[in-house]
C-alpha cells in the first residue's frame, strides 16, 4: 500500500501544488494554535507561581490584526483555487470527444470511432479528451483521483469534463455520488495509453459500427427518413425547389409529400428561422430540434414534426447527431472532389 | 370610531385597485421578461396588508425586526438560489420515461 | 402551580401580550421562508420552462382566482375592523365582523375546491393523462405541480385559520375579550392576514404572470 | 403594577417557601408531572433522555459500518444493509441528535437561569416542541426499521423520488415534524432572550452561550421552514411520480440540492454554534479570567449565523452548477471561516495569564479547540474551488465534518454536560473518570478520523460498502479508533449514573464561576430564583491576575516569583 497518489494528468500537479499550500498553511496554523495552547496551559497552570503581571488593555489591536491577516490569506487561496477551477471548464478546441453514460450501476463509454466499453475508458496520453456525460437514471459522479478530477453526471442534461492524461497507466475510476444499492461497485478503470498503443487498441477493438453508421440505422428506424429523405436530403418542395447542397448529388428523392428541411450539409451551417433570426446548427440545435421541433422552425417550413422527447434514448440521440454530422462532412468531401 | 375604520376602508379600496391593475396586466402581451413586472402590484398589496391590516406600523420594534428579517432572508433565498440556474449553460437531454 | 409558573414570569400584562405578538410575528417569519422555498422553485422552473408555464397559466381560471382574491382581501378588512371594534370594547360588532370574516373564508375554500374539481375534470393534474401537449408539456406539468402544492398548502392554512377563527368567535361570544384584554383576537388576526398575504403572492404567480408570456 | 398581579405575586411567595424545601426534581414525582410539565428544567431532562437514546442508536449504526469496513470486500453486511445503516446514521445523528442536542438540553436548562428568568417565554410551546420531537423521531425510526431507506441523509432526487427504494415519505414526514420542534425551540429562545432578561442584564452582559443560542435560534427559525417545503415537494414527487425536480419533465434535480443545502448548510452552524458558546463559557471559568475580546466573540457568533446562509453552494462545486455561482459561493465560504478563526484566537488569548485548572470540562474544551481548528482548516480545502474537486464526496469530507460535528460538537456537548451536571442534578461526577473519558475521546477520535483525511486524498469515495484493497490499512486504523471512541462515549453513561446515586452533593457554585445560574441552589428550585436577580456586573468578571496572586500570597497558597 502506499500513501501517495499518482499524478497522471496535466491538471494533477497544479492541484497538488494548491493542496500542498493549503496543507502547509494548515500545519502552520495548527502549530501556532497547539503550540500556544500547550505553552499557556503549562505556563499558566493554576499551581504555577509565575508572575502574571497586568492584563493587556488594548485587545482591539490584536483582534483587528489577526482578522486582517486571516482575510488576506483566505483571499489569496480563493483566487488561486478559482483560477484553476475555471480552467476545468475551458476544454481545448481539438479535444477528442468521448461519450459517457452512467446508469445504475455501470459506466457505458462510446468512442467517436464506435468502440464501446463498459466500466473502462481507454484514452491516449498527451491529447486533450473531453468527456460528454449524462445519466440514464439517478445522479452519478465520474471521478478519477489520479487526474484530481470529478464531475456529477446528472440525468436530463450533459455535463462535460476535460483532461489531458500525461502518464500511461491504469487508474481507478469511481462513482462518487451515492447512486443506490451497488454504488460501491460502480467502479472501473481509466487506461491511459501512449499514442502508438492507443492506435493499436483502436485497431484491435472490435470495430462496432461507427456512431454515425448506427445513427443512420436509427434515422430510418424512427421514421426520420420519411420526411427528411432517405439520406437526409430533405423532401422536394422546399424553398428553391430542391434543397441546397443536394442538387446533382442526392440520390433519388423520397416520395414523401411532407415538406421537411434537408439535413445534408446542415451541421455547422447557419439556419434562418421563421422568426427571422439565424442560428448555427450545432449539437445543441439538432438535439433541440429533435426533442422540441416547434421551438425553432426553419424559415418557410411548417412545423409538422412531432416531438421525440421521451422516445429516443440518450445513447440513440448521440448516434443520430453523429449521423447528421457525417452528412455535413459528406457534402464537404463532395464539394472538394467536384472542384 | 370612523377615524379608525376609514383608513382600513381606504386600504381595502387601494387593494382592489391594485388587483385591477394585475388583472388588466394579465391580458396585455408583456412577454416573458416583463411579465415579472406584474409582481410589483402584488408586492404593494402585501405591503399594504402588512402595514395596515397587520398593524406593522404600530407593532413593537422587535416585531418589525422579525418582519424585516423575513424579507431579507427571503431575498437571500430567492437571489442566491436563482443565481446558479440563471447563469448556467444547460445542455438538456431527452429523458426516457421512468421504469 | 404550572399556571402561576407561566404567568408570573412576565412583569405586566402588556409585557406578556407584547411577547406573544412578537412570537407570532417570528412564527410568520418562518412561514415566509416556508413559502419562499416554493417561490424559488417557481422562479427557477419558470426560467427553464417559460413556454410550458405560459401555456399552463392560460389554462387556469383567472375569474375564480380574482373573485377569491377579492373575498380574501375583504375578509382581512372585516377582521381588522373587528379588532378595531374590540379595542373600543364593542364585543357585538367584533362578533359581527369575525362572522363575516369566517363566511368569506368559507366561500373562498368552496370556490377553491370547485376550481380544483374543474382542474381534475380537465385532466390538469400532472402525471399520465395530463391534458396539455403543447411545445413544453413537461413545463406545464411542473407548473401544475407547483399549482397544486401551492394552493393545497394555502387551503390547509385557510382551514387552520378558520379553526382559530371559530375559537376566537367562541371566546368572544362568551365575553372573554374586553378593550384591554384581547390578545387572542390580535394574534389570530395576524395569522389570518398572513394567509391572505400568501394568497396575494400566489395569485399573480398562478394566474397573472405566466399568462402574457 | 396591577392589582391582579399583586395577588399572583402573593401566591408565588407561598410557592417560593415550598421551593426552599423542594427543588425542581423532587417537587412532584408522578409520571404525569413529568410528561405534562412546562418547567424548562424538566423538559430539558426529557430531551436529555431522548437524544441520548438517539445518540447511541446512531452510534451503533456507525460502529456496524466501521466493523464492515475492516475488510475491502465488506463481508459483514450486505450492500443494501450498509446503505440503510449510513442513512440511519445520518438521519438520526443530524436531525435527532446534533441539530437539537445542546440547545434543547443544556440550552433549555440554563437559558432562563442565565438571564434570571423563571422560564422560557412560552413554556407550553416548549413542551409541545418535545412532543413534536419524539413524534417525528418515532415516525422516522419506524420507517427506518420497518422498510429502511437507502438514499443517505441528503435524500438527493431522483434517487429519493423516482428510484426510491424504501420509506421516503414516512422519513420525510418524521423529519418535517421534528423540524417544527426546532422552529418552536428557536422561537422560544429568541423571544425569551429579547423579552425576559432580568433587570440590569444588558445585551453585553449576557454570557456568550446565550449569544450563541440566539444565533442558533435565528437559523432554526429561518432555515428549517425551507427544509420543510423541500421535503413536501419531495414527498409530492415521490407519491405522484411528477414534480419540480423530475428530469423526465425537464425539471431540475439540482434545484433540490439548492433547497436542501439552503437548510442543511446553516444547519451545520446550528450544530456547532452552541458548541462554540459552551466552550466560551468553560474556558474563562477554568482559566479564572475574563473572556478575551468578549464583543468580538459575541458578534462573531451573530456573523457566523448570518453568513452561514450565504455559503450553501459549496456543497455543489462538482454538481454541475454554474461556474459564476461556484465562484461567488467559494468567496462567501471563506468569509464564514473568518469569524470562526477569530474565536479560536480569542480562546487562546483567554488562556494567556490565566490560572488554568484541569477539570474534566476544561479538558473537553481544550480538546474542542484543537479538533475544531483542524476541522475548520480542512474546511478551507473544501472551500477552495480547485482543491474541492478531487476531495469532494470522498472520505476527506467525511473526516472534515466529523472533526467539526463529533470532535467539536460532541466534545463541547460532553464538556457542557460535565460543567452543568452539578447544577442539573445536584451531584458531583467522579472527576478522575471524567478526565480519563475526555482524554480517551480525544485520542480515539483522532485515531478514527485522521486516517480518513488520507483516505480521502487517495480518492476513497464516501458511502462505499467495499473498497480497493490498498485502502485497508487506513480503514483498519480508523475502525480500531472507533472502538476506543465507542468505549469512551459509553463511560460517562456509567459514571453519570453512579453519580446520581452516590455522587457527592454539589454546592451552588462548585467551580467558583460567575453567572446567574451559579447563584441559585443546585439543583435549582422550581421557580429558579427566590427573588428576581439584578445584574450589576459584566460577564466573566473574574478578579485580575494580580488580585488573584495577591490573595494567594496572603493565604500562602502560592507565592509569585517576584
Amino acid at each position: 500500500m502506499s500513501f501517495s497518489l499518482p499524478a497522471a494528468s496535466s491538471n494533477a500537479p497544479e492541484v497538488d501544488a494548491l493542496l500542498a499550500a493549503l496543507l502547509l498553511m494548515s500545519c502552520a496554523v495548527l502549530a501556532l494554535v497547539f503550540g500556544l495552547m500547550f505553552f499557556y496551559v503549562v505556563r499558566y497552570r493554576a499551581g504555577s507561581r509565575i508572575d502574571r503581571g497586568a492584563l493587556a488593555e488594548r485587545t482591539f489591536r490584536f483582534e483587528i490584526s489577526w482578522t486582517a491577516a486571516t482575510l488576506a490569506i483566505f483571499f489569496g487561496l480563493f483566487l488561486w483555487g478559482a483560477d484553476l477551477y475555471v480552467r476545468l471548464f475551458e476544454p481545448p478546441a481539438d479535444a477528442l470527444k468521448v461519450y459517457v453514460v452512467g446508469k445504475q450501476w455501470m459506466w457505458k463509454v462510446e468512442h467517436p470511432g464506435g468502440q464501446r466499453e463498459i466500466d473502462t475508458l481507454h484514452v491516449p496520453a498527451d491529447q486533450p479528451i473531453e468527456l460528454v456525460m449524462t445519466s440514464e437514471d439517478v445522479i452519478h459522479d465520474f471521478s478519477v483521483p489520479a487526474f484530481r478530477l470529478k464531475r456529477d453526471v446528472v440525468p436530463g442534461r450533459y455535463e462535460t469534463l476535460w483532461f489531458r492524461a500525461d502518464r500511461p497507466g491504469t487508474y481507478h475510476l469511481y462513482c462518487d455520488q451515492f447512486c443506490g444499492t451497488d454504488h460501491a461497485h460502480m467502479v472501473g478503470e481509466v487506461v491511459v495509453l501512449s499514442g502508438p498503443d492507443y492506435r493499436k487498441w483502436l485497431s484491435v477493438t472490435p470495430g462496432s459500427e461507427t456512431l454515425a453508421a448506427q445513427g443512420q440505422a436509427l434515422f430510418i428506424h424512427f421514421g426520420c427518413s420519411g420526411c427528411h429523405g432517405g439520406n437526409g436530403a430533405g423532401s422536394y418542395g422546399g424553398p428553391g425547389g430542391s434543397p441546397p447542397g443536394s442538387t446533382g448529388q442526392a440520390p433519388a428523392p423520397s416520395y414523401s409529400t411532407v415538406r421537411a428541411p434537408p439535413l445534408v450539409g446542415l451541421y455547422g451551417s447557419p439556419v434562418p428561422l421563421s422568426d427571422g433570426s439565424v442560428v448555427i446548427a450545432d449539437d445543441r440545435y439538432i438535439r433541440d430540434s429533435i426533442l422540441d421541433p416547434g421551438a425553432q422552425i426553419v424559415a418557410s417550413y411548417q412545423n409538422v414534426m412531432p416531438s421525440f422527447a421521451g422516445q429516443i434514448s440518450e445513447e440513440d440521440l448521440v448516434k443520430l447527431i453523429a449521423y447528421i454530422k457525417s452528412l455535413g462532412a459528406q457534402r464537404a468531401d463532395a464539394g472538394q472532389t467536384g472542384g | 370610531m370612523m377615524q379608525t375604520l376609514r383608513p382600513l376602508l381606504l386600504v381595502w379600496l387601494a387593494l382592489l385597485a391594485l388587483l385591477g391593475v394585475e388583472l388588466g396586466g394579465a391580458f396585455l402581451r408583456l412577454g416573458h421578461l416583463f411579465g415579472g413586472l406584474l409582481l410589483l402590484p402584488a408586492g404593494a398589496m402585501v405591503a399594504l396588508v402588512g402595514l395596515f391590516f397587520m398593524r406593522l406600523r404600530h407593532a413593537s420594534g422587535l416585531s418589525r425586526g422579525f418582519a424585516l428579517a423575513a424579507m431579507f432572508w427571503l431575498v437571500v433565498l430567492l437571489g442566491l438560489g436563482s443565481m446558479d440556474p440563471m447563469t448556467r449553460t444547460l445542455h438538456p437531454v431527452a429523458m426516457t420515461t421512468y421504469p | 402551580m404550572a399556571d402561576i409558573h407561566s404567568t408570573f414570569q412576565y412583569s405586566t400584562p402588556a409585557h406578556r401580550s407584547g411577547s406573544s405578538l412578537d412570537g407570532m410575528w417570528l412564527f410568520l417569519a418562518t412561514e415566509v421562508l416556508f413559502f419562499g422555498a416554493l417561490f424559488l422553485a417557481w422562479t427557477v422552473s419558470r426560467h427553464y420552462h417559460a413556454a410550458g408555464f405560459a401555456e399552463a397559466a392560460r389554462h387556469t381560471e383567472i375569474s375564480l382566482g380574482t373573485i377569491n382574491t377579492v373575498l380574501l382581501v375583504t375578509s382581512s378588512l372585516a377582521y381588522a375592523a373587528g379588532l378595531a371594534f374590540i379595542e373600543q370594547g364593542d364585543t357585538r360588532r367584533l362578533l359581527q365582523c369575525l362572522s363575516l370574516t369566517g363566511l368569506l373564508g368559507i366561500a373562498f375554500v368552496c370556490l377553491k375546491l370547485l376550481e380544483w374539481h374543474d382542474d381534475f375534470y380537465e385532466h390538469l393534474f400532472p402525471g399520465s393523462g395530463f391534458a396539455l401537449h403543447g411545445p413544453d408539456p413537461g413545463g406545464a406539468q411542473i407548473f401544475f405541480s407547483f399549482y397544486f402544492v401551492g394552493t393545497g398548502l394555502h387551503i390547509l392554512h385557510m382551514l387552520a385559520g378558520l379553526g382559530l377563527l371559530a375559537w376566537v368567535i367562541l371566546r368572544a361570544w362568551r365575553g372573554a375579550f374586553s378593550s384591554r384584554s384581547h390578545l387572542a383576537v390580535e394574534a389570530v388576526g395576524l395569522y389570518w392576514s398572513f394567509v391572505d398575504v400568501v394568497w396575494l403572492v400566489l395569485y399573480p404567480l398562478i394566474y397573472v404572470v405566466g399568462r402574457p408570456g | 403594577m396591577s392589582h391582579a398581579l399583586d395577588a399572583t405575586a402573593g401566591e408565588i411567595e407561598a410557592a417560593t417557601v415550598r421551593d426552599n424545601r423542594d427543588n425542581y426534581l423532587t417537587d412532584e414525582w408522578t409520571v404525569w408531572s413529568w410528561l405534562a410539565t412546562t418547567d424548562h428544567k424538566r423538559i430539558a431532562l426529557l430531551y436529555f433522555a431522548s437524544i441520548t437514546f438517539f445518540f447511541f442508536l446512531g452510534g451503533a449504526a456507525a460502529a456496524l459500518m466501521r466493523f464492515n469496513l475492516l475488510t475491502p470486500t465488506g463481508a459483514i453486511v450486505s450492500p443494501e444493509t450498509y446503505n440503510r445503516l449510513f442513512t440511519l446514521h445520518g438521519v438520526v445523528m443530524v436531525w435527532f441528535f446534533l441539530v437539537p442536542a445542546v440547545p434543547v438540553t443544556i440550552g433549555n436548562f440554563v437559558t432562563p437561569l442565565m438571564i434570571g428568568a423563571r422560564d422560557l417565554a412560552f413554556p407550553k410551546v416548549n413542551l409541545l416542541s418535545w412532543y413534536l420531537f419524539i413524534t417525528g423521531g418515532a415516525i422516522t425510526l419506524w420507517a427506518l426499521f420497518m422498510g429502511g431507506l437507502d438514499t443517505g441523509w441528503t435524500l438527493y432526487t431522483p434517487l429519493s423520488s423516482a428510484y426510491a427504494k424504501g420509506y421516503v415519505v414516512p422519513v420525510a414526514v418524521g423529519i418535517f415534524i421534528s423540524g417544527f420542534s426546532s422552529i418552536a425551540t428557536g422561537l422560544n429562545f429568541i423571544v425569551t432572550i429579547h423579552r425576559l432578561r432580568a433587570p440590569g442584564m444588558t445585551w453585553y452582559r449576557m454570557p456568550v452561550f446565550l449569544w450563541s443560542l440566539y444565533s442558533t435560534s435565528v437559523i432554526y427559525v429561518l432555515a428549517t421552514p425551507v427544509l420543510a417545503m423541500t421535503l413536501l415537494l419531495l414527498a409530492f414527487e415521490t407519491v405522484f411520480r411528477v414534480g419540480v425536480f423530475d428530469p423526465a419533465l425537464g425539471g431540475d434535480p439540482i434545484l433540490f440540492q439548492h433547497l436542501f443545502w439552503f437548510y442543511s448548510h446553516p444547519a451545520v452552524y446550528i450544530m456547532i454554534l452552541p458548541g462554540l458558546g459552551v466552550v466560551s463559557e468553560i474556558i474563562p471559568v477554568f482559566a479564572r479570567k475574563r473572556l478575551f475580546g468578549y464583543k468580538f466573540v459575541v458578534w462573531c457568533s451573530v456573523m457566523i449565523a448570518v453568513i452561514s446562509f450565504f455559503v450553501w453552494g459549496h456543497h455543489m462545486f462538482v454538481a454541475g452548477t454554474s461556474i459564476y455561482s461556484a465562484i461567488v459561493f467559494s468567496l462567501l465560504s471563506f468569509m464564514v471561516a473568518v469569524p470562526s478563526a477569530i474565536k479560536v484566537f480569542n480562546w487562546i488569548g483567554t488562556l494567556h495569564k490565566g490560572f488554568i485548572h484541569f477539570d474534566a470540562p476544561m479538558i473537553y474544551a481544550l480538546g474542542f479547540v484543537g479538533l475544531f481548528t483542524m476541522g475548520g482548516l480542512t474546511g478551507l480545502f473544501l472551500a477552495t474551488l480547485a482543491a474541492d474537486v478531487p476531495l469532494h464526496d470522498t472520505y476527506f469530507v467525511v473526516a472534515h465534518f466529523h472533526y467539526i460535528m463529533v470532535g467539536g460538537m460532541v466534545s463541547a456537548f460532553f464538556g457542557g454536560l460535565h460543567y452543568w451536571w452539578p447544577k442539573i442534578t445536584g451531584r458531583m461526577y467522579p472527576e478522575m473518570w471524567g478526565r480519563v473519558a475526555a482524554a480517551m475521546i480525544f485520542f480515539g477520535f483522532n485515531l478514527t478520523f485522521f486516517p480518513q483525511f488520507i483516505l480521502g486524498y487517495l480518492g476513497m469515495p464516501r458511502r462505499y460498502h467495499s473498497y480497493p484493497p490498498e485502502f485497508q490499512v487506513l480503514n483498519v486504523l480508523s475502525s480500531a479508533g472507533s472502538t476506543i471512541l465507542a468505549v469512551a462515549y459509553l463511560m460517562p453513561l456509567f459514571y453519570f449514573a453512579w453519580s446520581l446515586l452516590a455522587g457527592a452533593r454539589a454546592p451552588a457554585n462548585p467551580w467558583g464561576a460567575t453567572g446567574l445560574e451559579w447563584q441559585t441552589p443546585s439543583p435549582p428550585p422550581v421557580q429558579n430564583f427566590t427573588s428576581t436577580p439584578v445584574v450589576t456586573e459584566d460577564p466573566y468578571s473574574y478578579p485580575s491576575p494580580e488580585a488573584i496572586q495577591m490573595e494567594q500570597a496572603e493565604t500562602g497558597e502560592a507565592r509569585p516569583n517576584g
